[in-house]
C-alpha cells in the first residue's frame, strides 16, 4: 500500500502532459507580460494565474468546467473554476458587472462637447467586421469567425460577453489576443497613423472650445443612450446599459456611494473572478490548435483595420468640414481606453508639438467604447 | 465566393450601417440635449472671458504642465486601465484645456 | 434576407406596446424623483433604472423573472435580471444583507437612555394593519391585503422581504410605494401632527438627562434583542437578528473591520442589485392596473395611522406620567430613520424654538425600527 | 362584515397585541441591562456636574450650533438614507444634548 | 381561532429544546471570549452569532442546511443559512477566498531571507497526524479522525475545508476547536518550550542578517511554490494557489488595486459568511456529544505535539548546525500567524532581553502556513 | 494494535515525509531563486555598512522601541487577526532589526 502512495503521490508529475506544460508556459509569458511589461495588469495577471493553475494535472480544480462550456450534466463535486463560471461567466453577470464599474470611471464629457465625434466611434468599429469576413475566408464557421472579429472592439468584457454566447471555446483565446492587442496600442497605431494621413493632414490644428456642457445633459446622456441603443439594437441592450447604468450612478451626483462602490468594490473583486475563469478555460486542447494561431493572427488585422478605418472616415469628414478636423483622431475611435487617446495626441505632437488634440481624441474614444458595445450588440442580432 | 462569405459580406454592410446608424443617431440626441439644456450661454461666455489667462500666464502653465507631462510620458507603462481610469484623464486633460486656451490666444492674435 | 435582417432590427421599436412605455415613463419619473427631488435616491435611482431597462423589449435581461416569480420551470438562458432575482430576491437574501449594514450603522443609545420610549415604536405600527384591514374591504385577499399594510412599516427591506414570502407579484409597487412615502414624511406629517396634538401639548419640554449606558448594555442589547423577538415571533429572526448581527459587530468594537464593510462594501454592492432587481419586476401588466392605484392610496393610509397611532398613543403615555412627555415623540415611532426623528424635532421647534426633542425622537424612531421588523416578523407568522 | 374582514380585525388585534409585548418584553429587558451594568453612578453624575458648561458657554454653543442647523435645513434634501445613515445623529444630537443642558440649568435657576 | 393563534405564537418559547438551550450559551461563550477575551474575534463572533440563531427553534433560517450535509434532496424554501452553506461552504469557495486575502496580507520575506527555515514549518506539522492516530486509537473512523487532527494545522480555512471534504459533521466542532487552540497560543506554547528546551539553548542568540531578496525573487516565490506544491499533492492546489494568488498579487507591484480588495472588501465580507455559517452548523445534535469533548482534547493534544515537534526538529537542526539555532524557533512553526512568533520571541526575551529571534520566528511562522496547507493537500491525498 | 491505528501509523510516515518533501524542494528553490536572482550584494553589504548606526543611535532605538514595544504588550489581546495581519510584523520586526544590529555590533565590538 505505501508504495501505492507513493505511486499515487508522483502522478502529479507523472501524468503531467506536453500539452500542459506548454500551456504553463503560456500562463507565465501572460504574468511575465503583465509584471514585468504592464500589458493590462490587472486581467493578464489573473488570467496567467488561472491558466497556469488549470493546467496543473489532477488538481480538481476545473472540475465541471468543460461540462458547462459544452452544457453537459454537471459533476457532483464542481472544482473552483467550475462554481466561478457558473457564478458569472456562464450567465455573463461578471462582464456586464465590470461595465458597470467602467461606466462609474468614464467621463463623457469630451464627447458631449463635439457630438460629431460619436461617428469616429462607429468607423473604428470596421475592425470586426474585416476581421470575421477575413476568418470566414480562411474557413472558420460563422460564429466561430464573428467572435474572432469582435477581437477588433478592442474590449476584453465585450469579448467575454459575445464569445460566451456565440463559441465559449473561442472566449479564452479572444480574451486574451483583445487585451494584449490593447496593451500594444501604442506600438500598432503609430505606423498605421503615418501612412494613411499626410503631413499636412497631421498638422491640422482643432481649436478646442470647451463649451460648458450642462448638469441636465450628463444626466440625460446615459439615459438616453441606453433607449436608443436598446430599442435599435435590443441584444446591445445588456452591455450599453449597464455602462449607462454606471455612469448615470456617477453623474447623478446623488449615490456617490454607490457609484464609489461600482468602480472599486465590485469592480476590483469581479475582475479577479472574472481574470482568473477566463484564465482556467486555457486548456491545451482549446488553446494549442492552429485556431489559435489564426486568432492571433487575424486579431492583429483587426486592430489594424480599426485603426485604418478610422483614420479614413476622420479624412472624409475632414473633407466635408473644410479641412477643419485632424484625420488623426479618427484612429482614437476605439474601445481601448485612455491609450488610444493618448497615442493619438501624442502622435500629432511629434509633427508639432504645439498641436494639442487630447481632449478630441478623449471625446472620438469614449465614442469608441459605446461604439464596440454597439458593435458587439449587432453582431449578436446578427448572429445569435 | 463561398455563400458563407458573401453572407460575411451582408452582415459587414448591415452591421457597420447599424453601428453609424446607432450612433448617427445619437449624435442627433446628443446635440438635441444640448440645445434643450444648455447653460445659459452668455454668462458661460463672458465667465469664460474673464477667465481667460494672460499670455505669460499660459506660457507659465505651458511650461509647468510640460514638465508634469514628461514625468507622467515615463510612467505611462505602468499607468494601465486601473490607474488611467482611477485618474480620468489627469493632467493631460488640464493641458489640453492650457495649451488649447493658448492656441485659440494665438489664432485671435 | 437583407430585408429581413431591417426587419428584424427595427422588431424593437415596433414591438413596444403602449404598456412598456408607460412603465419606461414610470421608470424615469423615479429617477426624476431620486435626482431632483432627492427622493431615497440610493434605491429609487436603480429601482428607476432597472424599470426602465425591464421594460425594453427584445433585449432578453428578464428572461427568468417571471418563472421565478411564478415558481414554473426555468428557462435555458437567464437574463441578468433573472439571475440576480435567483441570487438574492427569492432566497431573501438581499434585503438580509442590507439590514446587517443598517444595524451596523444604527446607534441605539438614545432608545437605551429611555427604553419606555420602546412602546413608541410599536404603536406606529399600526398602519400596517389598519392599511390591511383597508385593503381587505377593498377586495384584496389576505395575503395581498398584508402585503401592502406592510408599506406601513416605512421599511424598504422589510416591504421587499415580506413581500417575497406573501404576494411577489405585488413586491415591486409595494416597495416603490414605501420608499416614496418615506421620503414624504416630511410632507406626510405635519398636518396629521397639528391635527392630533393641542398647542400645549406640542410645547411639552422633556429635559434630557444624557444617562451613560454601559458598553455591556449596548453588547447585550442586540443579543438580547434578538432572543426575545426570535423566540416570541421565530418568523421575525431572520430580520432582527440580522439587523442585530450588524448592531453587535459596532457595538463589540473587536470587529471594526467587518462592521465597516457591512455598513460600506455589502451594503452598497447589494443596493445595486437589490434596486435593479425591485425595478425590474415593475412589469406593465403587474403595475399598470387598478392594484397600483389602490396600493398607492392604501399606503398613503397606513402612513397617515402610523403617525396618528403613535401621537394617541404618546398622548395616553402623557396622561398616564403627568404631563411629561411630549406626544409629538410618538410620530417618530416609524421606521423611517433619522428623517422621521428631524421632522418632529423642527415641528416641535417651531412652537417653541428651545425645545430640543431631538434626542427622544431617535429613541422612538430606533424603536420604530425594530418594531417594523417584530411587526413584518408578526405578519409573516400569522398568514405564511 | 365578510368573514375575512373579520379575520382582518383579529390579525390586526392580535398583531397590535404581539407587537406591543415584544416591545414591551424589550423594555423590560433594557431596563433590567441598565440595572445590571449601569456604569458606576455617582461617577457619571459627579463628572457629568463638573462638565456642566457655564451659562456664556451654553450661550455661545447654542448660537454656533444654530447656525450649523441652519446650514443643515437647507441640505437636509440631499441627507436622505446615505449620508444621513452614514453620519449617525451628526450635528442634531450635538445640538440636542447642548440644547437640553441649556434647559436643564434654566429649570434650575 | 385566537387562541390558537396564541398557542402558535408561544411555540417558540414551548418548543425550545434543553439541547437547543445549551448550544445557545455555547453560542453566547463564543461571543464571550471573543468580546471580552479577543479570542479570534474576526471569527468566533461571527461563529457565536451563527450558533445562537441555528439554534433557536421555529425561525426556518436553518432550512436545507442538513439536506446539503447529508447530500439529501433540498426543501423548496432554503433558509439563509442554506443558501450561504450552499453559495460558499459546500463548493469550498469561502475558505479559498480567504486564502487570497490572507495571501495579499502575508510577507514571505523573512522567510526568504532565512530558506532552511521552511523546514520548520514542516515539523510543526506533525500535531496534525499524531492526534489523528490518537483519534483513531479513541476509536473514531479514519475520515473523522484525520479531520480531527487537521485541528493541528492550526488554521481556520484549510480545517474548514478539510472538513467539507472528509466529514462535514465535525465541520463546527473542529473549526471552532482550533480557532480557539489558536487565541491560546501564548498559554500553550511556553510550557512545553520551557519543558522541552535547556536554558542554554533557549539563549542561543541568532544574528540577524538582513539580506536584501530580490523583487525577482519575491514574485517568483509564489508561482514557484504552486507548482511544486501542486505538481507533488495535486490535491493541495486550490488552498496552496489561492494563498499564492494572493501573494502574487501583493508582490507583483502592478495590480494593488486587486491586492487591496483581496485583503480587504473580499476577506471581510467573506469572513462574515463564513463565520455565520460555521456557527449554523452547531446543531445540539451534532455537538453535544462525547465527540465533541474528544475533539477538543485530541485538539489540544495535536497543538502540543506541533510545538514539540517542532521543537525537537529545531533542536537536532541545532546540533547539525553546530549550535547556531536556537530551538526555540522551532515552536513558531505552526501556522497561527503572527502570535507563534511573538510568543516564541517573547519567551526567549524572558530569558535573556537582549536576544531578538523575531525574524527568525517570523520566517518559521510562514514556512508554517505553507506547511499547514501542504499538510491539508497530503491528509486529502491520503485519505479523499 | 488494530489495521486502522496501523494505517494511520503509516499515513503519519506517509504523510510527514510528504510534508517534509515538499516543503525541503521548496527550501531547494529558495535557495535557487536567492542565488538566480540576487540583488547585486557588494553594493547591498556596503550600503548596509554605511547605514548601521552608531553604538550611541543603537542605544536610543532600543530604549524607544522597548517603550513602544511595551505598550505593545499591554494591547496585544486586542492584535489578533484582524489588526495583526492589517499591520504586518509593525513595530515587533523594527524592534528586531533594530536589536539584531545591535548584538551584530557588540559581537564584532
Ligand atoms: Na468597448
Ligand atoms: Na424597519
Ligand atoms: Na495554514
Amino acid at each position: 500500500m505505501n508504495g501505492e502512495l507513493w505511486g499515487d503521490l508522483l502522478r502529479g508529475f507523472l501524468s503531467l502532459t506536453w500539452g500542459e506544460g506548454v500551456m504553463m508556459m503560456v500562463g507565465g509569458i501572460l504574468i511575465y507580460l503583465a509584471i514585468v511589461k504592464h500589458y493590462e495588469p490587472m486581467l493578464l495577471l489573473p488570467i496567467g494565474v488561472g491558466t497556469i493553475l488549470a493546467n496543473l494535472p489532477l488538481t480538481g480544480m476545473t472540475a465541471g468546467l468543460r461540462e458547462l462550456q459544452l452544457h453537459q450534466p454537471l459533476p457532483k463535486e464542481m472544482g473552483l473554476f467550475g462554481v466561478l463560471y457558473q457564478a458569472g461567466i456562464q450567465n455573463e453577470l461578471f462582464p456586464l458587472l465590470i461595465f458597470v464599474g467602467v461606466g462609474a470611471m468614464t467621463d463623457f464629457g469630451p464627447l458631449l462637447e463635439n457630438p460629431r465625434l460619436a461617428l469616429m466611434g462607429a468607423a473604428g468599429q470596421f475592425g470586426i467586421f474585416g476581421a470575421m469576413v477575413l476568418a470566414l475566408a480562411v474557413g472558420f464557421p460563422l460564429k466561430e469567425a464573428a467572435t474572432i472579429g469582435i477581437i477588433g472592439a478592442a474590449d476584453g468584457p465585450t469579448a467575454i460577453y459575445v464569445a460566451t454566447v456565440l463559441a465559449p471555446s473561442l472566449m479564452a483565446p479572444v480574451t486574451v489576443a483583445a487585451y494584449s492587442y490593447m496593451s500594444l496600442v501604442p506600438i500598432l497605431k503609430p505606423p498605421v497613423m503615418r501612412l494613411l494621413t499626410t503631413k499636412a493632414e497631421r498638422r491640422i490644428k482643432m481649436p478646442y472650445t470647451s463649451r460648458p456642457v450642462s448638469k441636465t445633459t450628463r444626466i440625460l446622456f446615459p439615459v438616453v443612450a441606453t433607449l436608443l441603443s436598446a430599442l435599435l439594437v435590443p441584444l446591445s441592450a445588456p452591455l450599453i446599459s449597464m455602462l449607462m447604468l454606471g455612469n448615470l450612478l456617477r453623474e447623478s451626483g446623488v449615490v456617490d456611494r454607490l457609484a464609489e462602490a461600482a468602480q472599486n468594490e465590485l469592480t476590483n473583486v469581479v475582475t479577479i473572478f472574472l481574470g482568473l475563469t477566463v484564465g482556467a478555460t486555457m486548456s491545451a486542447e482549446s488553446f494549442l490548435n492552429w485556431k489559435t494561431i489564426a486568432i492571433f493572427l487575424i486579431g492583429l488585422v483587426a486592430f489594424v483595420l480599426d485603426t485604418a478605418a478610422g483614420l479614413l472616415f476622420a479624412k472624409l469628414m475632414n473633407v466635408l468640414a473644410g479641412g477643419t478636423i485632424n484625420p488623426l483622431i479618427g484612429a482614437a475611435g476605439i474601445s481601448a481606453f485612455p491609450m488610444s487617446a493618448r497615442v493619438v495626441h501624442r502622435f500629432a505632437q511629434e509633427e508639432d508639438f504645439s498641436n494639442f488634440l487630447l481632449m478630441h481624441a478623449m471625446g472620438a474614444n469614449t465614442a469608441g467604447q459605446i461604439g464596440s458595445v454597439m458593435a458587439g450588440g449587432v453582431v449578436l442580432a446578427l448572429l445569435a | 465566393m463561398g455563400s458563407t462569405l458573401w453572407q460575411g459580406l451582408v452582415i459587414t454592410v448591415t452591421g457597420m450601417g447599424l453601428v453609424f446608424l446607432a450612433l448617427g443617431i445619437l449624435v442627433l440626441a446628443m446635440i438635441a440635449l444640448d440645445r434643450l439644456f444648455r447653460p445659459k450661454a452668455e454668462e458661460a461666455l463672458e465667465t469664460g472671458a474673464s477667465e481667460e489667462p494672460s499670455a505669460e500666464e499660459v506660457v507659465a502653465i505651458t511650461v509647468a504642465l510640460a514638465s508634469l507631462l514628461t514625468r507622467e510620458e515615463a510612467r505611462v507603462g505602468d499607468r494601465q486601465l486601473g490607474s488611467a481610469l482611477r485618474d480620468g484623464p489627469g493632467a493631460w486633460s488640464i493641458v489640453g484645456r492650457g495649451q488649447h486656451l493658448s492656441v485659440r490666444k494665438s489664432r485671435r492674435a
